[in-house]
């Protein structure tokens, strides 16, 4: 369990994954120890896909999996279509405020206390939320990456002045941090995002050095560097790709939480007024949550089946990935 | 009423016939005790919302402290709900008919918790503490020259010039009297008594445990006996309103008063046959909503656009939706509670998005290739809530008219920083106080004089104007009652004509209680009273 | 060997790996809040309503806030150096007295939120492992999953409506009753009945992380050779479970444990503004919007402390747990 | 060269009355497949069976079978398992927990994980006494520390509080083999016991294996890839391969010319360092496994070749003058010394041999000419130019001369790159921009290690263990280099494909002119390939000679007792083994 030092939630999440059982199709022993040398000629020598094929096969023979995908492109197609779905701006306050759902047809999920269309804030609410969790997720895999691969590979004094650093970050209340950045930049949806960047990186980085750590001492890395590869090289051909799996695994959890992140800053009053988000919907309906429960209830299921649908398939990412590669990186 | 009179232990005749008039007053009002015998013993738990940062405010104005400090360290009068001034720690009281000397006869007998007699050198201290330190004591008693102590429990006070709305800032949680063998030497603001306090009111300090609730005890020395009526008085900081309410419903609480309550929760809680709803006794609040329009941008410094801006909001929108009707609309800078500088009669900028755009467009903003005039950022106060909701609603209503508006949301430090002192502000959405007196609570925000960058509250629009400061300034040294109102009056036009700001409407503020907790509200201080008289009714 | 030596050098290594954290934490943070639009000035200000160039002045002057921003840092490590945290003139208390009111509700929280979510996400866990790739384990990863997607916030309110206003069962909000003098079990009931809900609320969000971390470490475990050992002894499964794989796959369990002590101060803001919980989570939004730097400096230099004695204690239930660990 | 087809056909001895174990058509199966098919042996009392394999034969799941300990997933389509007359397969969990331990007890093959870490290895043992003969507390405890002192566990009363990691790899096999003999089994069942572990080790564990046969005259199977070890320790053996069972046949006959195909060529492949063969003298012999057009295995021998190569002149051209080397680790607080001044010579042309047991150093000495690890003292000269302190960018034209080998094929290749990538990459770093000449370097590499060209886009996960290695060695000659290390370059690999690999090397070194550091611990290999051998022994260099005097007239203690252990475990037997006669604990 090379993640088992992390310390936010999301990315113990996608830690606890690690190790999971493998698939129950696959024809290999669960004992550890069962081989003798050259044990994994038979188990592997015959087979002939490429990688990746494999990988999709369990994948998509999960359907927890299948489910979290088919949720999160209709989510993904949602937002890309939105303008077309739900014409105009969706903050326009256009009718009679508190619609309960289905009491107009012509907005199906009901208007909010400004006569706001629900339905519509919720198509083009998950553009920001879409945005704000994939955006912050790449940042701060990004960031955390680079800064991860730094002091995994090359240790030492670089790596002892970083992990200062990431235990720095590590050490402060995530949430705390996060309002203390809202507060000083000013909320809108890219401080929101950098926001949720900065608190989100150090997990990663933990996460990336501890890879990079056990597969820098790897033969094949060792061979890159006797053949000359330079630093750059070995980093991003040799280790990188192999350390991608459980990273992988987070970003799909990554995702998760920045949507959470989000919802949870709205909910202080500190999102971005002039966008819709599931989390500001859900954060101007709170105040109403005895009153009109589905202002809140509504974004917030869009958020819980969103969230559950990329931990879903972060499962499935895991259960597909981790076999092999555990046992290549074993 | 015969077993325990509500007289004072030695009542002047006309101290005796106020109070006797105050007494019938309130027999005539509903949810107030008449002829039922008040209870002794109880604790009432209130929930006032945000934690208060001090007890006592001999030099500070917090909001959410006037519940807490007028229930031990108690004023010199106290008020009706016209604000005439009945006695509290101050017997009998005169004017000058120039209005330039004060003289108190001050309650003998009466002592601090810490068994120490209190006296009129504690008196002239704390006026002197207030001139000194407190916000808005240093303009209240600007104009106090000297403070004469005449006898052990007779005071004077000299001024330079009228302050007419002096004899109505005397009230406990505006102007406490604190004792002066703990604050002499000291800074009053940062005086340990401010966190733990001793007065002589109805109640004594027990805990404050932060974050949690603040414990009040029954004072048994009482200088008026047999009350108070409650064994205990807790107050809890609930912040969050769903969870104000579900404390209401449970009985957790038996008031909330200052706490935010959803306005979706109060048609559903006055249906409740245990709860009630006392809309007076915010007499020191008087807050408004206003759009405060910064001068030294181009735009708003024309007066037209000002003008359209005017035309192009539904004022009753704002009330109707944003406050569920608990909101009244207003035309001018004065609350209609504010009943003695009140006037209606104000020209009127009716809602006309088609007149609004003409003004515009004759101003010389004619609408771009993309429908846009001109940009503007819009401020709310609140980044939730009734602020952000008539922001995010006066921004639409400006995008119609061709006004391309940014709702920008901040926290209330940064929101203070950006429009007081670093002036990066177009229209600032806020929520301004018109306390007991315009002179006192609006004058600082046209006054030219009162342009302080850096200074919160102050006349951030950056308005000058030669009339209205002429207005203001001799308001605030008039005597004469009917006079002064004209002047505000005058003063009331000329804002509206030149609208530094768009006044769009007077929230209504609420006590919730349960219909057990009797005498909360008798008077302009409201629940900001010191309390004696309130029991639970079995 | 005896585990006191081993435990003594965990202690040290976390100490003397503590103290340039929290260095860096202080400076960061304090150069961080300066760039924050306001100052505590500005938001006592705001909170009164009013205010003048007097009283701005100074108040500015008891904040410090007049001194060059150096001078200010300086002043506050000199304090940290005197094993002072300050003074917090907005509360006009030290700040080690304000903590110290909170601490202990926050702590009690803490642990049983984390009490709670153990309790729950062992026992999911081990049915998940027990059923792992059957329909009970993915029912039970969905269902677990669910309490991590819902909004804290939202679980909280629900849990006030149903329990409190609904069926009136639990108290909605605060942290024990008020002015009783309830002492002894009395006392302790009286506060449990207040914790219960916070604590379910802060919990929920853990329980799935503890349920899918013991579903996968039981699984990484029984994997192990040493099961296989266990089983060719003749063991019983369930010995083999309890005597060999579960002591096993609780090390990484206490790791994240500890790991998640600081999260939970962060995570503690909501809920304890739901509840109304006077807790260190609270104080901490409170100054920040209140700019109160002393106090965010003191909860933050207490939360890394926090964060640290729990590393520490993680150290010493590992040594206990895990002969292997410290040796070297 | 003969040729034939298998199963061959064979008849087991009749037993001899005491039979214990009797096994009929088993077969197990995972999926679709068979790892083993239809097998069939027996073991009677106080006998030792060798099932003997390579990876793959299934001999591994077969011992877990017996245990009825299969992985979840795998099933026992047909066949039985008659212990004492009780065909263990229709026994209820219950009744069969009852035998582990009791009747049938096993060892496995890592002592490193085999114990839990976190007992104590008293409690351990403690464990499966209470849990079989029902004792007390304090009875389990004395008896655990007998059971200590049986498996020459010094100081048997202390060390029973320790923790499994408190003990070295061969300790921790005694105490897993006291826990098996712990209730006197009547069967135990040992794992390739020894593979883990250094070899006079190996030896030590085996005596005592064997010595507990004696005293508790059990049967034990062992299961082992290794011929040394079958040819010394057991009375009958099983040969098995891919799941089938080959032949059946008494120890003695091991070597007897009327083998099955495979099995000879096994012995043939073999080394051992009795037998004193140098590459100079003769190549391996080569077992060669195919499939015919019908689905059964073909079997075929290449016999070994005479030839007589020149031993190269050690006084030529330098090619390397390591002098005083030596590397000390920081960890932690503390620093450990893993190479202390270390000074060797190596000539062109010639292949230095390097033994030494696991932390010796050897693999601390390459990385350190490799110039993976820094060296604090001393001096590397290469090509006449002392490298040891060179930067990477004056460091990387020497890198073309001087390559690397690595021990685990399944380690040194990068998984998520084709063949190719892994093959060109060297090329584009070291400057071969024309991408036609790096495709005519790759065929040439490919023709070298005798790989065909076609495979150059498949992924490492689809070759074998001797495939991967040959890719390894294609990697590590694509430059071109002059001096190539090789660390352990076959210790991962099966006795056949160890026979294949060590051909190659010898080829590749006539035919390229190459010069290798050839570090292992196995001294039957090392004395196979090597010009001269050094010996290291903690950190240090203890012993240099050419390759023939250090074998026979051994300078020091050290190097005569892992000359003693090899020859233990690995020899021919040379006396009758000892008759099985019941002994009480």
């Amino acid at each position: 369990m090379s993640t088992t030092d992390l310390n936010a939630p999301a990315i113990a999440l996608a830690g606890a994954r690690q190790g999971a059982a493998r698939p129950e199709a696959s024809a290999l022993p669960e004992w550890h120890n069962v081989r003798a040398p050259d044990a994994r000629t038979t188990l592997t020598a015959a087979v002939t896909v490429p990688p990746g094929r494999r990988e999709l096969r369990i994948f998509f023979s999960n359907p927890n999996a299948l489910f979290g995908v088919t949720f999160l492109s209709i989510m993904v197609l949602m937002s890309i279509f939105a303008p077309l779905i739900s014409p105009g701006d969706p903050l326009n306050m256009v009718t009679t405020p508190f619609l309960w759902p289905g009491q107009d047809a012509a907005y199906p999920l009901g208007t909010d206390a400004m006569g706001r269309d629900v339905l519509a804030g919720i198509v083009h609410g998950s553009r920001i939320s879409l945005f704000v969790g994939l955006a912050a997720t790449a940042l701060g895999l990004t960031v955390g990456v680079v800064v991860g691969a730094v002091a995994g590979y090359f240790g030492g004094w670089v790596d002892d002045v970083l992990v200062r650093i990431i235990e720095i970050f590590q050490t402060l209340p995530n949430f705390v941090l996060l309002v203390v950045l809202v507060a000083i930049a000013q909320p809108s949806a890219l401080t929101v995002t950098v926001a949720i960047a900065i608190v989100s990186w150090p997990m990663v980085a933990r996460l990336t050095r501890a890879e990079f750590r056990a597969i820098r001492a790897k033969d094949y890395v060792m061979a890159a560097r006797s053949l000359g590869f330079g630093c750059a090289r070995i980093i991003f051909t040799e280790i990188l790709p192999n350390a991608l799996p459980p990273l992988i695994v987070t970003a799909s959890v990554m995702v998760a939480s920045a949507i959470l992140m989000e919802s949870a800053l709205s909910f202080m009053g500190l999102g971005d007024p002039n966008v819709v988000s599931w989390g500001s919907m859900i954060g101007s309906g709170r105040e109403l949550v005895r009153t009109a429960w589905y202002l809140t209830a509504l974004p917030g299921l869009a958020i819980v089946f969103t969230v559950l649908a990329l931990n879903l398939i972060g499962d499935g990412l895991n259960d597909a990935l981790n076999p092999r590669f555990s046992e290549e990186r074993s | 009423m015969t077993t325990h009179p509500r007289g004072v232990l030695a009542p002047t005749r006309r101290a005796f016939l106020l109070s006797t008039a105050a007494l019938a007053l309130i027999g005539t009002l509903p949810g107030v005790s008449f002829g039922a015998e008040p209870v002794q013993g109880g604790t009432l738990t209130v929930n006032i919302g945000n934690e208060p940062p001090v007890l006592v405010l001999i030099a500070h104005t917090a909001g959410q402290s006037v519940y807490l400090s007028s229930k031990v360290t108690e004023g010199l009068l106290t008020y009706d709900f016209d604000f005439n001034p009945k006695p509290l720690l101050a017997t009998e009281w005169d004017v000058a008919e120039d209005g330039l000397r004060y003289h108190f006869k001050l309650r003998e007998g009466v002592k601090w918790h810490d068994g120490q007699d209190f006296t009129a050198d504690d008196v002239a201290y704390s006026i002197q503490a207030l001139k000194d330190n407190h916000p808005r004591g240093r303009a209240t008693f600007a104009q106090v020259k000297t403070i004469n102590v005449l006898g052990p429990h007779e005071i004077e006070l000299l001024l330079e010039k009228p302050s007419p709305f002096l004899i109505t800032a005397l009230a406990s949680s505006e102007s406490p009297i604190v004792p002066k063998h703990l604050y002499e030497g000291t800074d009053p603001a940062t005086n340990p008594n401010n966190i733990a306090p001793v007065g002589t009111g109805p109640f004594i300090f027990k805990e404050w445990v932060r974050g949690s609730h603040v414990l009040y005890e029954r004072n048994p020395n009482y200088w008026d006996a047999p009350k108070p009526y409650l064994d205990k008085l807790v107050y809890r900081f609930i912040t969050d309103p769903a969870a104000s309410v579900a404390a209401i419903e449970t009985g957790e609480v038996l008031l909330t008063v200052g706490a935010n309550i959803p306005f979706t929760d109060i048609a559903r809680l006055q249906a409740s046959p245990t709860l009630g709803f006392e809309t007076r006794g915010f007499g020191y609040g008087n807050g408004i909503t206003r759009a405060e329009f910064n001068f030294d941008n181009k735009f708003l410094a024309d007066p037209k656009v000002r003008v359209a801006i005017a035309h192009a909001v539904d004022k009753n929108f704002i009330a109707n939706t944003v406050y569920l009707g608990h909101a009244k609309v207003l035309n001018g800078p004065v609350n209609p509670a504010l009943a003695k500088f009140f006037t209606p009669d104000l020209p009127v900028y009716e809602f006309d998005p088609a007149k609004a755009e003409a003004i515009l467009d004759e101003a010389g903003y004619p609408r771009g290739g993309d429908g846009t005039r001109f940009t503007l950022n819009i401020d709310p106060t609140q980044p939730a809530g009734a602020p952000r909701q008539s922001a995010e609603y006066i921004a639409q209503a400006l995008d119609k008219v061709g006004i391309k508006t940014t709702v920008r949301t901040q926290d209330y430090a940064a929101f203070v920083k950006r429009v007081y002192t670093d002036r990066d502000f177009d229209i600032a959405l806020e929520g301004m106080s018109n306390l007991f007196d315009p002179t006192v609570g609006i004058q600082r925000l046209y006054w030219s004089k009162n342009f302080k960058p850096g200074v919160p509250f102050s006349n951030g629009a950056h308005y000058q104007s030669a009339e209205t400061d002429r207005l203001l300034e001799a308001a605030a040294v008039e005597p004469d009652a009917k006079k002064r109102f004209d002047l505000f009056v005058d003063f009331q036009k000329q804002v509206v004509a030149d609208l530094p700001a768009l006044d769009l409407v007077a929230p209504d503020s609420f006590v919730i209680f349960d219909k057990r907790v009797v005498n909360h509200t008798l008077g302009a201080e409201g629940f900001g009273s010191n309390g004696a008289d309130i029991y639970l009714a079995s | 060997m005896s585990s006191l030596p081993r435990i003594a050098r965990a202690l040290r290594r976390t100490v003397l790996q503590a103290i340039p954290t929290v260095i860096g934490i202080v400076i960061l943070n304090f150069f961080l809040l300066q760039l924050a639009p306001g100052d505590a000035a500005d938001a006592m200000a705001a909170e009164a309503g009013s205010a003048t160039e007097e009283t701005m002045a100074a108040m500015r002057e008891r904040f410090g806030l007049n001194l060059p921003m150096l001078d200010q840092l300086l002043t506050y490590l000199n304090n940290l150096a005197h094993f002072s945290l300050g003074y917090s003139p907005r509360y006009s208390m030290p700040v080690s007295d304000l903590i110290g009111q909170r601490l202990p509700g926050t702590l009690t929280l803490m642990a049983m939120a984390l009490a709670i979510a153990l309790l729950i996400g062992l026992t999911l866990g081990s049915l998940m492992a027990a059923f792992a790739g059957r329909l009970p384990d993915r029912l039970i990863s969905i269902f677990s999953l669910l309490f991590y997607s819902v909004p804290g916030f939202w679980i909280g309110l629900m849990l006030i409506v149903l329990f409190s206003v609904t069926l009136g069962w639990l108290p909605s909000g605060g942290s024990g009753t008020i002015g009783s003098d309830l002492s002894g079990w009395a006392g302790i009931v009286d506060k449990a009945r207040y914790m219960v809900l916070p604590a379910t609320s802060l919990a929920l969000f853990y329980v799935a992380i503890y349920a899918r971390l013991t579903r996968a470490a039981m699984l990484e475990v029984r994997n192990q050779d040493f099961v296989r050992t266990a089983y060719a002894k003749g063991l019983s499964p369930a010995v083999v479970t309890v005597k060999h794989i579960l002591r096993n796959a609780l090390i990484p369990i206490t790791t994240m444990a500890g790991m998640h002590v600081g999260g939970m101060l962060g995570g503690a803001v909501v809920v304890e503004t739901v509840y109304s919980w006077p807790g260190l989570g609270r104080l901490a939004f409170e100054a920040v919007m209140g700019r109160d730097y002393t106090v965010l400096l003191g909860i933050l230099l207490l939360s890394s402390l926090l964060v640290i004695l729990a590393n520490a204690v993680v150290d010493i239930l590992q040594t206990w747990l895990d002969p292997r660990i410290g040796e070297l | 060269m003969n040729a034939i087809v298998s199963p061959a056909a064979f008849t087991p001895a009749p037993g001899n009355g005491h039979r214990l174990l009797e096994v009929e058509d088993l077969s197990i199966r995972f999926g679709a497949s068979d790892p083993v098919k239809r097998l069939s042996f027996s073991i009677d009392r106080g006998e030792t069976l060798a099932v003997v394999g390579e990876s793959g034969s299934g001999k591994s799941l077969t011992a877990l079978a017996l245990m009825r300990l299969l992985p979840r997933n795998a099933r026992i389509p047909n066949g039985s398992i008659h212990f004492e007359g009780t065909n263990l397969l229709d026994l209820k969990d219950r009744q069969m927990r009852a035998v582990r331990g009791r009747d049938i007890a096993m060892i496995f093959q890592e002592p490193m994980t085999s114990l839990n870490p976190v007992a104590t290895i008293g409690a351990q043992i403690v464990e499966v006494l209470r849990l079989h003969e029902k004792l007390s507390r304090k009875a389990a405890r004395q008896r655990a520390i007998e059971l200590l002192d049986l498996v020459k566990i010094p100081d048997p009363a202390q060390r029973i509080d320790d923790y499994p990691h408190q003990l070295s790899g061969g300790q921790r096999q005694r105490v897993m083999i006291a826990i098996a003999v712990a209730c006197k089994p009547k069967l135990l069942i040992a794992d390739e016991p020894t593979t883990a572990l250094d070899a006079t080790i190996q030896a030590q564990i085996l005596e005592l294996l064997d010595e507990l046969r004696r005293k508790l005259s059990m049967g034990l199977l062992l299961i082992t890839h290794d011929l040394g070890l079958v040819s010394r320790w057991s009375d009958r053996v099983v040969v098995m391969y891919h799941g089938d069972k080959l032949e059946e046949l008494a120890t003695a006959d091991l070597y007897a010319p009327d083998r099955h195909p495979y099995t000879k060529g096994l012995t043939q492949a073999s080394i051992r360092l009795d037998e004193e063969v140098h590459y100079t003298a003769q190549t391996l012999a080569e077992v060669k496994v195919a499939r015919s057009t019908d689905g059964r295995n073909i079997y075929d021998v290449k016999p070994p070749e005479r030839r007589a190569l020149p031993i190269p002149a050690t006084d030529r051209e330098q090619l390397l003058v390591v002098k005083d080397l030596s590397v000390t680790y920081q960890g932690g607080s503390k620093a450990s010394k893993a190479l202390d001044g270390a000074s060797l010579t190596l000539a062109k042309g010639e292949t230095l041999g390097i033994v030494g047991e696991s932390g010796s150093g050897k693999s601390t000495l390459s990385k350190a000419i490799m110039r993976l690890v820094n060296s604090q003292e001393g001096s590397i000269v290469f090509q006449g130019r002392d490298i040891s302190r060179l930067g990477a960018q004056q460091l990387q034209p020497v890198r073309r001369d001087l390559q690397m080998i690595f021990q685990d094929p399944f380690g040194s290749l990068n998984p998520r790159k084709t063949i190719r990538e892994i093959l060109e990459a060297p090329l584009v770093v070291h400057g071969v921009s024309n991408a036609a000449e790096r495709r005519q370097r790759l065929a040439e590499t490919f023709e070298h290690v005798r790989l065909p060209s076609f495979v150059a886009d498949r992924y490492p996960h689809e070759f074998s263990g001797g495939q991967r290695q040959r890719i390894g060695i294609a990697r590590a000659l694509i430059l071109r280099p002059s001096l190539v290390i090789c660390d352990e370059p076959v210790s991962a690999l099966d006795v056949s494909i160890q026979a294949q690999i060590l051909n190659l090397l010898v080829e590749l070194k006539t035919s390229l002119g190459l010069s290798y550091l050839f570090i292992s611990h196995d001294l039957a290999v090392v004395q196979y390939i090597s010009d001269r051998v050094i010996v290291m022994k903690d950190a240090r260099i203890v012993e240099e000679s050419d390759h023939r005097t250090i074998w026979r007239s051994p300078k020091t203690d050290y190097t005569r007792a892992l000359i003693a252990a090899a020859n233990d475990k690995g020899g021919r037997p040379l006396a009758p083994r000892p008759q099985l006669h019941a002994a009480a604990l």
